[in-house]
């Protein structure tokens, strides 16, 4: 029987690297990547899981990793924003990210584009409205969206 | 938060009074007791733990009585503090013969909540502060009732 | 001159016919940022640092009885606390910018005695990792002695009011009057007073979406602290704190990279990084401290919460404004963090847009028991502005005129620029009424009435609002002397340098600390125009250091100034670089005089024989490292520093009239609304701003400034409120209460702009980025005037919730603004 | 951020669950996180161990039954359930599901946690008692079936108690059903929400006004008839900062309307 343990010795492949650590129980998912593993990309904005600058894709899941602990990510393949581009070759969507100056101070970028690139491997050609429902759970405080969604048009097409 | 409310009870006056003063008595009224001491006829403090479905919010609650006339009226302040939340409170009763036959308690209760908890919104904190007062009068009742079928 | 666009079209960056000022150029900080790669505060690390947690006080105004940190010091993997007593022997109490009464308030890092507002920090914890500095804060023990606490500022003067510092002997911080032209012969002249007995200015900020933060190291032997940090302007911040902490302003080494967004909001975090400072040097290890959002909505850079009493409007029945009077009452929280200086930045934009001459407006600020003000976008001129939008609305309704009729009759026009305000501001330049006929057109107010009548019939009403503001950028620090006549400040700066390395890159630092306003990208523009390079030639260094960047006096990213004082400093100094270029090139030619020579395609070359050409690189490897035989007075080092200073004059305290700020941006909003009357919930069915900044460098940063602050306004207007209850708690702590605007809450958007230069700087250009709470007034505006018939309610608040539309709709006469119209 | 010291058990099975609930006082179900992580992030309560309910696959499958009877395993996700075909079969749920929250909330989150922790924000707690559906809580002495109607008990407290947990949700078939709301923002937190179901009689339950969900059975689906149905309840909404007690308590009677009118339209 699973017992009630306190920390536990946890897998996860993360971009394609698998790193095993001994994580709290009490650690959420970003904490795990941000200060465990060093992927800063991820952000924090919020501590109500309102803001979705942690958003990252679980097996294949767009997730707030600020709601989720470490250790149920154990076993699980985490892409983040570290993810996307080629090497040097930024993907589509990040491209478009910069040609429609859909970023300012860049902190919600990285969930933004994790939500984007959820929908559009969903949805390669979402309507208007799909690109904001899709977009509702990420808080930007400086572009007021409109080029967001200019910018994810774009990448779609 | 100001809740206020009346209540009758089928027992005499004696007996609601001896309820409400009574701290042990007065423990079993309050939620999720874990603990109760009585420094002295005045002070009492209690260690209870709030159920809430998600886990529980434990507090340290020190009350004082702050003025009595027996047997038509008592002022208490309670002082709760917990990790996650400060509860100050200020309630006070006044009983007087129903027509019935009865007891009448008109009770009022200033409730100030502060906190962590405090920050899930009064959305939440007002059912819960209703919610636990209806514990409490529930529970009043209950042993007031008892107090009153007991010989005394 | 107008263009009108929801999104920018890609500009391929390719060198450019003519310059590169005035292109899209994609910006330089975008790389990587869309890579995760931005380095954020939150993102520094050292070996074996600490993590600081505050405890903070549950009670909005309580005497301290005891604080016990033995259990806490004592808890697993804590490495100490700092408590208030132990800040008040190691430092002397902030600065402050105020006269008495508010100069004698005794302001330390962390609670002393006595806590003043929920959530104030009063002791701070470290431990080895984030948690277990939480979890051994849960076991300091604090005794509190509550305190009856202050939360309306109306109340402050109250003989029972509680006092907040007994050293000030009571609530009142300062005050002054202000009083231009001749008020009575105003209101003679006057057909109609209008009085507007209360409105009211609500408390939110920008809620940047990182908190703030620090990774604060001590070095021992040189009594040195580097603080990476993204507090938004180090230069005020070293000002506060060097003196407070006994040290020299070169003991504090302040760096940044990126700074997740800061709005004004990130000014004031000085208390927090001496805490820092102290445990680093008392812990003798690095210090990490990060703000997590709910201790930002307690604690941080509240706007300031402002009314507006006993309102007197002169005006003729054709709607010509004469003059106002007015008792401006500012609630600055628990602290002066910055304040008082919103008791006279407003003075930049004294008669907003229009042309009345007889101005009193008394100033008073007060302290209540709520989080510190501190500097919002569109700090203290926006609750102006909103004022003096709320006045051209109220009158037109209250006469029966039409507001755009008000407006364009009362705006100053584009033949009177520059204009000399009634409190000697020079509003550079601007046309706007033109700005408003382009506001109308692109939202389409021909068809009003008729998209009126639709939505009636759909049970909707519809409404129809504009707000015209100001965004007045490039501070006169000289106002500051209105406040306090012992300030020795005027004037302002900023400085950059410009160099060639040793293998020819042009490598650029700024003063400034940006917030995702492109710095680096307009800077490279300006340079490559001038050094007639390509942008992707000209480095400019990301972030901030104050010990290898550029620093002067007044450096950092507020105020809507980089346009004007960072880029002239960038031109000043580029220009310095390719003189002393000319100069080198010159000598190396054999004496070629300058007016021979010319640069192109990265280095120089005689003009008649072009063969002849000296890269860059070359002239960066003679100059560093090839040096010998160069003529000896050669003077030239290709490592320029220029610092730019602004034309401005002392003001005159006494008459409290000068030129507070050198350019004058604009922008007029216009939105269509639609209520649902049962519920009062609304939306925004149409939404244009339109924008003058004069020169814009590039366009798609501009009109990000605008879009951003655009959406700032909606939220604020509806929904963002720091709202707290009588006791002192704050309703609205996290983003779960405290809504900010979403995707799916955005209106369609159209944006337009003019362009009129600013004959005042050296580039035309003007600063900007604080336009925006035109979407308050705009907004107010609409709801006042869905309501026309339907109650007929004054909306007297800045925030209108759907709740609030609803009362006013249903009880006008006790949730609307009271006025009244007298004959003269 | 930062939870307090908390132990953790991912069960294989269901019983195994049941099990470590019971012997635990203090340990709760992890079901999506939604709402429970950020209670913990508070700090506001703080349950002594999770009990992590993700991988139990026999909470989560949706059943359509040959009576229409639709039958949710605790742990469907409201992306699960909008996108389930035979979730359709009430077509109400998924049309409200899809409104909760957002995006990644939708991923994680799950009807069972979101009943169970009946914040009275929810949009599920009035769905499932206007609908009248029937909640299976499973404890060591078996199984038992609660009355939507019986379940809620309180903010963040229902009918499951220590060492149960709700595996599934039961719904009788119909389409006739409704739900409006007022809400903070497009989408947003719902400000007063009500559900309603015509499928037999009238029966309106009312969101964000009470502990639990306010139920009522007005004798018809006339305005005035359902309006005064909800007055009657003698609804003591709280007041805060998105709305006062007053407010709240019209907001009631309007939503109420609106959730039967669309409950009628649904039925055409």
């Amino acid at each position: 029987m699973a017992a009630i343990s306190p920390s536990k010795t946890i897998s996860v492949s993360i971009n394609g690297t698998t790193y095993e650590r001994e994580v709290e129980a009490r650690k959420l998912l970003i904490h795990f990547i941000r200060d465990d593993v060093d992927l800063t990309g991820s952000h924090i904005g919020c501590d109500t899981g309102n803001c979705g600058a942690c958003s990252v894709i679980v097996d294949g899941t767009l997730v707030k990793s600020c709601m989720m602990l470490a250790v149920q990510a154990d076993g699980a393949t985490i892409e983040t924003v570290e993810s996307l581009a080629e090497g040097d070759e930024l993907s589509k969507l990040q491209q478009a990210f910069s040609a429609h100056h859909a970023l300012q101070c860049g902190y919600c970028t990285p969930g933004m584009l994790m939500s984007a690139t959820a929908l559009l491997r969903a949805n390669p050609s979402p309507s208007d409205d799909e690109i904001k429902k899709a977009l509702q759970g990420n808080i930007c405080r400086c572009t007021g969206y409109w080029n967001i969604f200019e910018a994810v048009k774009a990448a779609a097409s | 938060m100001i809740v206020s409310g009346d209540r009758t009870f089928t027992a005499p006056r004696e007996a609601v009074w001896g309820v409400l003063n009574d701290p042990a008595s007065m423990a079993k009224t309050m939620p999720g007791v874990e603990s109760f001491d009585v420094h002295d006829p005045t002070h009492w403090t209690a260690n209870v733990k709030i159920p809430l479905g998600l886990g529980g919010l434990r507090m340290k609650v020190d009350m004082e009585k702050l003025e009595e006339r027996e047997p038509e009226f008592a002022k208490l302040a309670i002082k709760g503090q917990g990790v996650g939340a400060m509860m100050r409170m200020e309630t006070q009763f006044e009983l007087s013969d129903a027509p019935d036959g009865g007891t009448a308690m008109h009770w009022t209760a200033d409730v100030r909540i502060a906190g962590p908890v405090g920050s899930m919104g009064q959305r939440v904190l007002q059912p819960i502060v209703n919610q636990q007062v209806q514990h409490v009068l529930t529970a009043l009742d209950r042993e007031v009732k008892a107090a009153a079928s007991e010989p005394a | 001159m107008t263009s009108t666009t929801t999104a920018p079209e890609r500009v391929e960056v390719e060198a450019p016919e003519k310059t590169w000022s005035g292109q899209n150029v994609p910006r330089k900080e975008d790389r990587r940022l869309v890579q995760g790669q931005g380095v954020f505060v939150d993102d520094v690390k050292r070996h074996g640092m600490g993590y600081v947690h505050f405890v903070r006080s549950p009670y909005a105004h309580a005497h301290i009885t005891s604080i016990d940190v033995s259990q806490a010091e004592q808890a697993p993997g804590v490495y100490g606390t700092l408590t208030g007593e132990e800040v008040a022997a190691l430092t002397d109490p902030f600065f402050q910018i105020s006269s008495v009464p508010g100069g004698n308030i005794q302001d330390y890092a962390l609670a002393l005695g006595k806590v003043r507002y929920v959530g104030e920090a009063v002791v701070a914890v470290v431990a080895d990792t984030r948690e277990r500095a939480r979890d051994a804060s849960e076991l300091v023990e604090v005794e509190y002695e509550p305190l009856d606490a202050l939360t309306d500022a109306r109340r402050a003067r109250d003989a029972d009011a509680p006092v907040l510092h007994d050293e000030a002997g009571g609530n009142l911080m300062w005050e002054g009057v202000y009083e231009w032209g001749d008020l009575d012969a105003a209101f003679a002249e006057a057909d109609h007073v209008v009085k507007i007995d209360e409105l009211h200015f609500h408390r939110f900020n920008s809620t940047p979406l990182e908190c703030d933060g620090a990774l604060v190291e001590y070095n021992r032997g040189v009594a040195q602290w580097t603080i990476t940090t993204n507090n938004q302007f180090p230069g005020f911040a070293a000002i506060m704190m060097g003196p407070a902490m006994r040290c020299g302003l070169d003991k504090l080494r302040f760096v940044t990279q990126d700074i997740g967004g800061g709005f004004g909001n990130k000014i004031t975090s000085h208390p927090q990084l001496v805490v820092c400072c102290l445990l680093a040097r008392k812990l003798n290890r690095a210090i990490q401290w990060t703000e997590w959002r709910t201790d930002f909505h307690l604690s941080m850079s509240h706007g300031n919460e402002r009314w507006f009493h006993e309102t007197e409007v002169a005006v003729k029945s054709d709607g010509t404004l004469l003059g106002f009077r007015t008792k401006a009452l500012d609630d600055a929280g628990a602290w002066l963090r910055y304040e008082p200086l919103g008791g006279v930045i407003w003075a930049q934009v004294t008669p907003g847009m229009y042309r009345w001459r007889h101005i009193r407006l008394e100033f008073t600020q007060v302290a209540t028991n709520k989080a510190p003000v501190s500097p919002n976008r569109g700090y203290s001129r926006m609750q102006h502005l909103w004022f003096t939008e709320r006045v051209i609305d109220i009158v037109a309704h209250e006469l029966g005129l039409d507001p755009i009729e008000v407006r364009k009759r009362n705006y100053i026009r584009a033949d009177e620029m520059p204009y000399e305000t009634p409190n000697g501001c020079v509003y550079d330049s601007g046309d706007y009424a033109q700005m408003l006929d382009v506001a109308l057109e692109l939202i389409g107010h021909e068809q009003l009435e008729q998209r009126r009548q639709d939505a009636e019939s759909r049970g909707k009403l519809l409404g129809f609002g504009i707000g015209s503001t100001l965004d007045s950028g490039t501070n006169n620090f000289g106002q500051s002397r209105m406040i306090n006549p012992e300030l020795q400040f005027s004037g302002n700066n900023e400085v950059a340098t410009v160099k060639l390395d040793i293998f020819g890159e042009i490598v650029v630092t700024l003063g400034t600390t940006p917030q995702g306003q492109g710095h680096e990208t307009t800077a490279a523009q300006v340079v490559a125009d001038i050094l007639k390079c390509s942008v992707d030639d000209v480095h400019v260094r990301a972030g901030h250091d104050s010990y290898w960047n550029s620093h002067a006096g007044f450096s950092g990213t507020y105020a809507s100034q980089f346009a004007v004082t960072g880029l002239s400093a960038v031109k000043g100094a580029t220009e310095m670089l390719r003189d002393e270029i000319f100069k080198l090139a010159g000598a190396v030619f054999g004496g070629v005089p300058p007016e021979a020579l010319e640069l192109a395609d990265g280095g120089i070359r005689i003009r008649e024989s072009p063969e002849a050409f000296l890269p860059f690189m070359a002239c960066g490897a003679i100059i560093n490292a090839n040096n010998a035989g160069l003529p000896e007075d050669l003077g030239v080092t290709l490592n320029c520093r220029y610092v730019y200073r602004p034309p401005f004059q002392v003001p005159d305290v006494e008459r409290k009239f000068g030129n507070l700020t050198l350019t004058y941006a604009a922008q007029i909003h216009t939105v269509v609304i639609e209520i649902d009357p049962d519920t009062g919930y609304y939306e925004l069915i149409d939404y244009a701003a339109v924008d003058d900044c004069g020169k814009r460098i590039n366009p798609q940063i501009v009109e990000g400034q605008v879009m951003g602050a655009t959406a700032q306004a909606l939220g604020a207007a509806m929904h963002e409120h720091f709202a707290y209850d009588e006791d002192g708690n704050l309703l609205t702590p996290n983003f779960y209460d405290y809504h900010v605007p979403h995707a799916l809450d955005m209106p369609p958007l159209r944006t337009g702009s003019i362009e009129t230069p600013s004959p005042f700087t050296p580039l035309g250009t003007k600063g900007m980025g604080e336009g925006g709470g035109a979407g308050i007034h705009a907004i107010c505006a609409a709801v006042q005037d869905a309501l026309r018939g339907h109650g007929d309610a004054i909306v007297w608040d800045s925030c209108n919730p759907y709740h609030r539309v609803w009362e006013m709709l249903n009880d006008p006469k006790a949730a609307g603004g009271s006025v009244s119209v007298s004959a003269a | 951020m930062l939870l307090r010291e908390v132990g953790y058990a991912r069960p294989e099975s269901l019983a195994e669950a049941i099990d470590l609930l019971a012997e635990n006082d203090g340990a709760r179900a992890l079901a999506g996180g939604q709402t429970i992580v950020n209670v913990m992030k508070a700090r506001a309560a703080s349950p002594d161990a999770l009990v992590d309910l993700n991988g139990l696959d026999e909470l989560k499958g949706i059943d359509l039954a040959a009576n229409g009877t639709l039958s949710i395993g605790a742990m469907a996700t409201y992306t699960e359930i909008v996108e389930s075909a035979e979730a359709r079969a009430r077509p109400i749920l998924g049309e409200v599901c899809a409104q909760i929250a957002d995006v990644q909330v939708r991923n994680r989150g799950t009807i069972g946690g979101n009943v169970c922790s009946n914040d009275p924000t929810n949009h599920l707690p009035p769905l499932m008692v206007a609908l009248d559906a029937t909640m299976t809580i499973a404890g060591k002495d078996g199984e038992r079936d609660v009355d939507a109607n019986d379940f809620f008990l309180g903010v963040y407290l229902t009918a499951v108690g220590t060492g149960e947990l709700l595996t599934k949700i039961t719904l009788p078939a119909g389409t006739a059903d409704g739900f409006a709301s007022v809400t903070l923002g497009a989408d947003g937190t719902c400000i007063c929400s009500a559900a309603a179901s015509v499928n037999g009689g009238v029966h309106v339950a009312v969101g964000c006004v009470a502990a639990v969900p306010v139920s009522v059975h007005p004798g018809s689906s006339e305005e005035q008839v359902v309006r005064e149905a909800v007055r009657d309840a003698a609804i003591d909404a709280p007041s805060d900062v998105h709305a006062s007690s007053a407010y709240r308590a019209h907001l009631a009677e309007i939503v109420a309307v609106r959730a039967v009118n669309h409950a009628l339209e649904a039925k055409r």
